[in-house]
């Protein structure tokens, strides 16, 4: 690590010593890759999709491989907020890195009682998750306009007691608006995107590849889309934009930065390369090194168009 | 964490199967039978994934262990043209092995296709006095590790779906017969979701314990994803359970086959 | 070719003797490839997207490499309609392949006399392109609500006298609506994913790939998202679905066909391997010989969920 | 169509410059100097596309030919890794090379970095008395095909960027030198667009016509998908043509540089 070069990035209030998060589901409550690599290095972990109460998910099979990219359709399997409240946070206290809480609900009153429940929780900030296209109540249904966006956003905005970021979904005819709606409704900061809605078959059995029929797809194959989507949205906005799909790599990372994201969060490639996290923030050292960058902020919207 | 170790030895098995010995003395050292290592297979036509294998079989003097495997897609196929000599990206050893009571006296294994391999290094390892293990095949060009299981167990049964080779018909028959004959103190199971399904409920009439090696598509290998679950049991209730950390291998008790 | 194997389709009207479209904006007006293989092997041929007047199109670079796919920003430069109907109709005519005249405008009006004049020209059918996301006026804005496509289809469709084929664009919230709206304002089929609206930035430069800033993604890398779509609008709207979007082989046509497609074309994949058209119909029927199908009309739609 | 070759040579030139010779009855018969082939790099990392790359050099009586190739991102560095006895996709030759006129005595050809390459059989065709040539590099061990340009020129002038091998400066710059000294009656450019401008410019000044070889990112290679195209003159208005297809090499006052 160059001691001259500084990394850290305030998102509408959380503050990171890096702008490399994990994103939300690939790292479920960071046990496991704490056997892998220090903790101590990220940027921030949003936890796996936290519900009311514990959730079994959608059947198996869960994953299918695409080119470049996987669908997946987990459906928000987790213990419930309580147990993440009462078991997880203390073993992620143990590290320093922001806790970011990433929330669900099927009904406007379960985001509620959630925000409210993890804003007295010892969390960095809330990720409310209004666009997980693997579940059938709430969440998509909600992040899918800008009328249940502000609805959504508005009503926890009361609760919120930490920084709130709102996930967003890209499966929208124009998520400037629906950026806009979660600005205007009081989030601190957005991220995005979300998987985006596909399918896999299979020729031989032909047969849906996914249990559910339908998964959300993530990895490579989607940065450009979410490349697009970012440097749209944060032209769009003024609070902080977090921007991730596909990022596996320092370059990919540098790019989403020049397009405007301040910060960067990253999935898939963990399951491809369990060292991605800490080598994309390596990496984005090594740009600014190379290209004497002082402040990673001076990255963010970069672009020269 | 480096996951990056040298294959000693590549070598093809039959038209589509493939035994490669690693060099690592850390996998060696850690792995027990019925574990796994997630194995990056290559970047071609966007490949990402890895894929999950089984230890076939271990040597910990040496440092090195085995895995074979079979061309089934793209991963498998990248896979099949590393030769000795190439480095390989392997996370490992994954998950839960069988576990093997020393009490036991008599233990049966029953594998089909690709499920045979972790069970070469459980027979190795297991300190029964008395170890059979039924294998099934497709066909008699299929047959592949005869030696290998001969060697490790007291009674070796192949069966082929065709009769071309050894007896013709399905392993839980001939697992039927073996117990009809004589009981056994543990089973241990692993191939087609069918087949233990099949075998667990054999076992149970015979009132005699069983483990299965689940199968299922993964993600990150490591229990973190949540993608590669299967149904077990929780008192009265049931959950989604990881095959990648709390598997592969489960009792056969605690799965529910539906 | 099997004899026994009967690979006819029919399109809302337009008869093919395979289901491999080459898709437009790929193909050029067919002769490129005509020097690769026998344009008399496919089933039919898009053409470029054509305008009322000549256009120009995008500065370049028009294309980008990305994970599995390609942006493209050509911006629909083509010689104009009356050059079409001119010199390059003759041309195709000398094969025995569906000719699909690919239309855009920027108004309404512009919709109604592309549609007037293709009518009395002799091709087989046309498709209205509703969704290019690289020109600035008409296509797109018409393509993403409802209320737009069903706007211009039900204009155009009293000058229509060839079968109309409505191409819908991905980068929308529910693709089923649009879909339905083309239906109902009269559309003989639909044809779906044009390309999705993305971007790449190349982190040395710190600048966008494209000339355009944003471009379209195709190719394998949207094969999950256009799979997803196919199935969806297939199971919402009655007349018959041709599916694109990261088709490279026969098995990527069946997956296509399974999902409720009726058709399929094929773009992107041409650039890689000019034989790619040519290869996926022999794909398609080695996969029916060793599936025991005889007409390939069995297979639309036969996903077994 | 086939399109699969064998590389019977694959040589490396210096840290990331590669040659390939590639036998092809075909392409050696007919390519013409200034054209291109469109190769097939690899399906690593979900690359698609091919890229286009100069034919460098013909051997029509042993049916082989030369390409030359930097490394610069993703396509190339897999290309880099092919060896003699690989097969190789290739489509072509394609574009339109350099025009030769026989009547043509003198001629300059200005080449800068992977510019250089189609230069090289361009001399060798060319009929003229009397050939200069001057090839601009970055530096000293970027100098690569000396010993073949000066063997097909009658005068080679290098120059490096940094000065550290021949002439210190930009081609264009020599260029002008060269030209006061003594007119020619064709120039050829193939570099980076400033340097095409520039000299474009220089020539015009002198009442020389000249050729420029143009890059641009491809898609199909052959002229169908409009994606590669450059601005030229079209009467008083101007159009994108297609520099896969029309090009590369077009007449220098064809081109609008802006
Ligand atoms: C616990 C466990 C142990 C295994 N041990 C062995 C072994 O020792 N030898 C062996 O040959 N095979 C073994 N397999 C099966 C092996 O993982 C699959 O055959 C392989 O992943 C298929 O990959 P592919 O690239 O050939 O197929 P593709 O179809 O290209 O794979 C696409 C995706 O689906 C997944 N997938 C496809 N089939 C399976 C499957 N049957 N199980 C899990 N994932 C699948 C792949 O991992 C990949 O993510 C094991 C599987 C599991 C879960
Ligand atoms: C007419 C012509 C002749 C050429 N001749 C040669 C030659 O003889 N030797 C040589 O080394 N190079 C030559 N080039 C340049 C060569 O095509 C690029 O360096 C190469 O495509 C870069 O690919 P990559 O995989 O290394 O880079 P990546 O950045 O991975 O490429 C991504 C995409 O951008 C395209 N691209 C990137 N840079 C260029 C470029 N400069 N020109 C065109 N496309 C680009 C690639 O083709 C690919 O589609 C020529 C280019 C053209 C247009
Ligand atoms: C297996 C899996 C599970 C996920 N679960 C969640 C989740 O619970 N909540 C959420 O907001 N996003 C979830 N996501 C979406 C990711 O956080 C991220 O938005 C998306 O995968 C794109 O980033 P990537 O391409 O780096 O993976 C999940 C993604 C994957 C692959
Ligand atoms: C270079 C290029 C140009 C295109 N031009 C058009 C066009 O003019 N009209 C149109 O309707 N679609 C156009 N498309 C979209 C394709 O027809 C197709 O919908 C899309 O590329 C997805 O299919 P693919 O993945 O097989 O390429 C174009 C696509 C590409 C790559
Ligand atoms: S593969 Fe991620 S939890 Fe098992
Ligand atoms: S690359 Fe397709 S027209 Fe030139």
């Amino acid at each position: 690590m160059n001691d001259s070069i500084n990394l850290k990035v305030n998102i509408g209030g959380l503050e990171l010593k890096n702008p490399v998060i994990a994103a939300s589901g690939s790292f479920g409550f960071g046990r496991e890759y704490s056997r892998y690599f220090d903790l101590n290095r990220l940027g921030g972990i949003a936890v796996k999709g936290l519900t009311p109460l514990p959730r079994k998910g959608n059947p198996p099979p869960r994953i299918a491989e695409t080119p470049s990219g996987i669908l997946n359709s987990v459906g928000l399997q987790n213990p419930g907020v309580h147990e993440f409240i009462e078991k997880e946070i203390p073993f992620l206290r143990g590290f320093d890195t922001a806790i970011i809480a990433n929330a669900s609900g099927n009904t406007v009153e379960e985001y509620e009682s959630m925000v409210e429940i993890l804003s007295d929780a010892d969390v960095d900030a809330i990720e409310l998750n209004l666009s997980c296209p693997n579940v059938k109540e709430g969440c998509l249904s909600f992040g899918s306009s800008a009328k249940g966006v502000n609805n959504v956003v508005s009503s926890v905005k009361k609760y919120a007691k930490k920084p709130l970021i709102v996930k967003l979904t890209p499966n929208v005819t124009d998520i400037t608006e629906i950026a806009k709606a979660a600005e205007d409704a009081g989030a601190d900061s957005v991220s995005l995107i979300n998987t985006i809605l596909g399918m896999a078959i299979d020729a031989k059995t032909r047969r849906p590849i996914l249990g559910n029929i339908t998964g959300g797809l993530s990895g490579p194959a989607v940065k450009p889309i979410a490349l697009r989507m970012v440097y749209q949205v944060s032209k769009a906005v003024k609070i902080p934009v977090i921007g991730m799909g596909g990022i596996s790599n320092g370059t990919d990372a540098i790019e989403f930065l020049l397009a405007g994201a301040s910060a960067v969060m990253i999935g898939t490639a963990g399951f491809v390369n369990p060292m991605a996290w800490v080598e994309t923030i390596e990496g984005i050292e090594a740009y600014m090194a190379l290209n004497h960058v002082n402040a990673v902020t001076e990255l963010i919207g970069g672009l020269i168009v | 964490m480096d996951t990056v170790y040298k294959i000693s030895k590549a070598e093809q098995l039959n038209t589509d199967t493939f035994l490669f010995t690693i060099n690592s003395e850390k996998v060696s050292k850690k792995a027990r039978a019925g574990q796994i290592v997630h194995v990056k297979c290559g970047d071609e036509d966007g490949v990402l994934l890895r894929r999950p294998i089984s230890i076939c079989s271990v040597d910990r003097e040496n440092g090195t262990f085995d895995i074979v495997f079979q061309i089934r897609g793209k991963g498998t196929k990248i896979l099949s043209k590393y030769k000795a000599g190439d480095d390989i990206d392997i996370m490992g050893p994954l998950g839960q092995g069988f576990s093997l009571y020393p009490k036991h006296k008599k233990i049966i294994v029953v594998g089909g296709g690709i499920g045979i391999f972790p069970l070469l290094q459980l027979l190795k390892d297991h300190p029964a006095e008395n170890k059979k293990a039924i294998l099934g095949f497709r066909d008699k060009s299929c047959v592949i590790l005869e030696k290998e299981f001969k060697q490790a167990s007291d009674k070796l049964i192949i069966t082929t779906d065709d009769g071309s080779y050894g007896e013709k018909g399905f392993v839980t028959d001939i697992l039927k017969k073996e117990l009809d004959k004589e009981p056994a103190d543990m089973v241990f199971f692993c191939g087609p979701l069918i087949m233990m399904k099949l075998g667990v409920g054999i076992v149970k009439e015979y009132d005699i314990p069983c483990q299965v090696s689940m199968e299922q598509r993964m993600g990150c290998g490591i229990g973190a994803c949540l993608v590669c679950v299967c149904k077990t049991k929780k008192g009265d209730d049931w959950d989604y359970t990881q095959v990648c950390k709390k598997g592969p291998v489960f009792g056969g008790d605690d799965i529910i086959f539906d």
